[in-house]
């Protein structure tokens, strides 16, 4: 037996995105965004396109581009304090913005990873959050239920991954990436280092290959990928 | 083991297409492995938490932390990796699974999957079998046509207590393949000669026969 | 700023569970199983356990020694196939046994891990496994309520760990172990090796010592961690 | 900054106890750990998925992928560990923190919480906010005692959108030190010899005075 090879190019698996998709993508802040995925989404130009991510980087940065190509429809984030475009897009009713309690839209993806219904949490009982939220009673006490998240497809950064798709990250990069991995019919993910099979040691493996369609190596970090000076 | 139920492993076998992700059942349908191809492209899945499972080893070659389900110790291919428990199902159930292989005590004609439970006298729990039947994306039954009485496995509906409903696509015999359809049991092929009435008299529901000729199994890998 | 020192003696770290304790015990078979620790739970005596375990090991092995003295009424699982003793036990009504499906018991407790109420999942649907559980409809299909479990202590073997209790395991011996080191009020965690802090690659750690309160070097392995002859 | 404000964050710095596991909010309690002896025993805890964070670095010396949940670009300690987001969160809600220090627009009288939106000018959304505030073992705010208007912070209820209820044990402001009990505000301290009186008027709600004398800040970490 021998592992299959999942290598691509990035361009021939971004074109497997369509209008109206559901586009899961990881990074929180600079570490972990798949810069190279997003700037071929951008040449690809797929619209109506529904993104779900922790934030929405910054002007000029990341997924601002896709905002600003006007290919976004709708925004499932935690946090957008970083994009006065971003905010200013919602605000003028441009794009349509869900806010999800961080750590609850990382249960949600990874519930839809694991192919579980929805999770119930009591985390925003009480609060505007919980507006609208089916409730269920737990052991007496309320709790909402919050929906698992699927997507058609996410894109993942690592930093180095061997050709059946098995990812391993650096630092706070990993954030959001190894539960959107899970969690979409079409995982496709961008790494510095594309190793032979073996490349990576089994027990330092953050994400397992079965998650991954496609992988694909950079040929250089934009940028965009660099220390951001403020 | 009998010349049946291994002509019955290594036609179970072709059911594995080149790049699927795979979990093989403890008993029978562990052996499949050894009628793949050395190179054949395929991810072997165990529930205990990996991913390129290996040639099982001896024990005096065996790692003492690297087992499969059912406890036999395997080893790595290039490409392995290791995940906990939740990881392990969470594949499963999110349908990264292509093909599940099972074992059975009964199956039904609309392919109910009782494999589990016999109360009174066998009820070791579930482990994870649930959600290998219903969740995997084809699931395939490996069994004896009859169980050590004589009395037929595959039913018009199962008696024990079940696994899962309407999981099982396909099942391989020491008889016969058969195909679980809307219609209930459908004969594919048969084994070595045996005439398709004695497969349908072994068999605890009607068995509908194809509209073309019946092949025979092969027993190599036919790629 | 320094992190804390969690090394103990496994004793006085044992010491702390209570007659009637609900306790996790890591392990899928031999890989994982905390050998050390449950014989001083034996050593201890504290009975009236109920313990969480994916397996009953075998007889004469692992947790097989505390259905031996006594001490467990209730066992939580998924299969007993290799207890004969621990069947046999459960048939004659000497400890109550709970069935879970593998992959239910382990969203259980990393539910109870991550503060999530429950999940809701379809596995079981039409079985005799969804006997007794509450229902709540998702997008007009049934899903099963699957409440968090938590324990009082939970055991856990690891490979190599520091100080602080940052673990990490080896090959298949992970199993339930990640998850159950995040969903006890005491986690007490053995390891072959423990390393000064610094020892173990921020990146390469399973479990983050936030969750472990105390970390105990083995001194030896004894044979029930070898290869089973059979 | 105001030397009112730099004695508010030492005097914050004192909660930290020995061993704790802290998450620090973005603003000013980030500020809290310049007040720490460099040996202290303590895990700083970032959302981002972090535990074991090290002092903050300017560009030219950091690593493009190592920020905390504000995006300071930070460092490690020997034992730091990086991990997701949901494990990132399975700490906080598991009841693995057991301190955070949170900024406020408003504070109630019942420890309500207001901290993410002022709706039609501020509302960048949430983060980790609800979480941190809700299942945080203790949970303190630090914050100017009056907006810029010179309107009162801690007030009888809350206006603005609460982050979540019933959370705030303590309130570290440029005036005082508040802690939220059953019975409302109680002083517990004041700055640097500002009359109970004054601290009280700044004050939206009653301001419960202790049975003994009030001390005053001490800027130093007194251990």
């Amino acid at each position: 037996m021998r592992l299959p090879d999942k290598s691509c190019k990035i361009a021939s698996a971004i074109a497997k995105i369509k209008p109206g998709d559901r586009v899961m993508i990881g990074g929180f802040g600079v570490p972990g965004t798949p810069m190279t995925l997003i700037q071929a989404l951008v040449d690809h130009g797929a619209d109506n396109l529904t993104i779900i991510k922790n934030d929405a980087n910054e002007p000029g940065m990341g997924i601002d581009h896709l905002l600003q190509s006007g290919q976004v429809s709708r925004l499932i984030t935690t946090h957008l304090g970083l994009n006065t475009h971003a905010i200013s897009l919602m605000n003028t009713g441009q794009i349509k913005v869900e806010f999800n309690a961080q750590g609850i839209l990382a249960e949600r993806i990874r519930a839809g990873g694991a192919g579980i219904g929805a999770v119930l949490s009591d985390i925003g009982i009480g609060t505007e959050l919980a507006m609208g939220k089916q409730v269920v009673e737990l052991a007496g006490k309320p709790h909402l239920v919050e929906t698992a998240l699927r997507a058609d497809v996410a894109l993942i950064h690592a930093d180095r991954a061997d050709i059946f798709g098995n990812l391993a990250y650096v630092a706070t990069a990993q954030n959001f990436n190894p539960l959107m991995a899970m969690a979409a019919d079409c995982v496709i993910a961008e790494t510095e280092t594309l190793l032979p099979l073996g490349g990576l040691a089994a027990n330092a493996i953050h994400t397992a290959g079965v998650f991954v369609d496609h992988v694909a190596e950079l040929a250089e970090l934009s940028k965009e990928y660099a220390v951001v000076q403020r | 083991m009998s010349s049946a139920k291994e002509r019955m492993i290594a036609r179970a076998a072709r059911e594995i297409a080149p790049g699927m992700v795979v979990n093989l059942g403890i008993g029978l349908p562990t052996q499949v492995v050894n009628h793949l191809p050395r190179d054949f492209p395929v991810c072997l899945h165990t529930e205990n938490g990996m991913t390129g499972i290996g040639p099982t080893l001896p024990p005096d070659q065996a790692d003492r932390n690297l087992i499969d389900a059912g406890g036999s110790y395997v080893s790595t291919v290039p490409g392995s990796a290791f995940f906990d428990s939740a990881t392990s199902f969470a594949m499963v159930r999110s349908g990264r699974l292509d093909l599940t292989m099972l074992g059975a005590f009964e199956v039904s004609a609309s392919g109910d999957l009782a494999n589990w439970k016999i109360p009174g006298k066998f009820s070791p729990g579930v482990g994870g079998g649930v959600e290998l039947a219903q969740k995997a994306r084809r699931v395939v039954v490996l069994t004896t046509h009859t169980d050590r009485a004589g009395n037929p496995k595959l039913k018009e509906t199962c008696s024990l207590p079940l696994t899962a409903r309407a999981c099982v696509a396909r099942i391989f015999t020491d008889m016969a393949v058969i195909d679980v359809t809307p219609r209930g049991f459908v004969l594919v092929e048969t084994l070595g000669g045996i005439p398709a009435a004695e497969v349908a008299e072994a068999t605890g529901a009607p068995l509908l026969l194809p509209d073309t000729d019946l092949p025979e199994f092969e027993a190599s890998h036919g790629r």
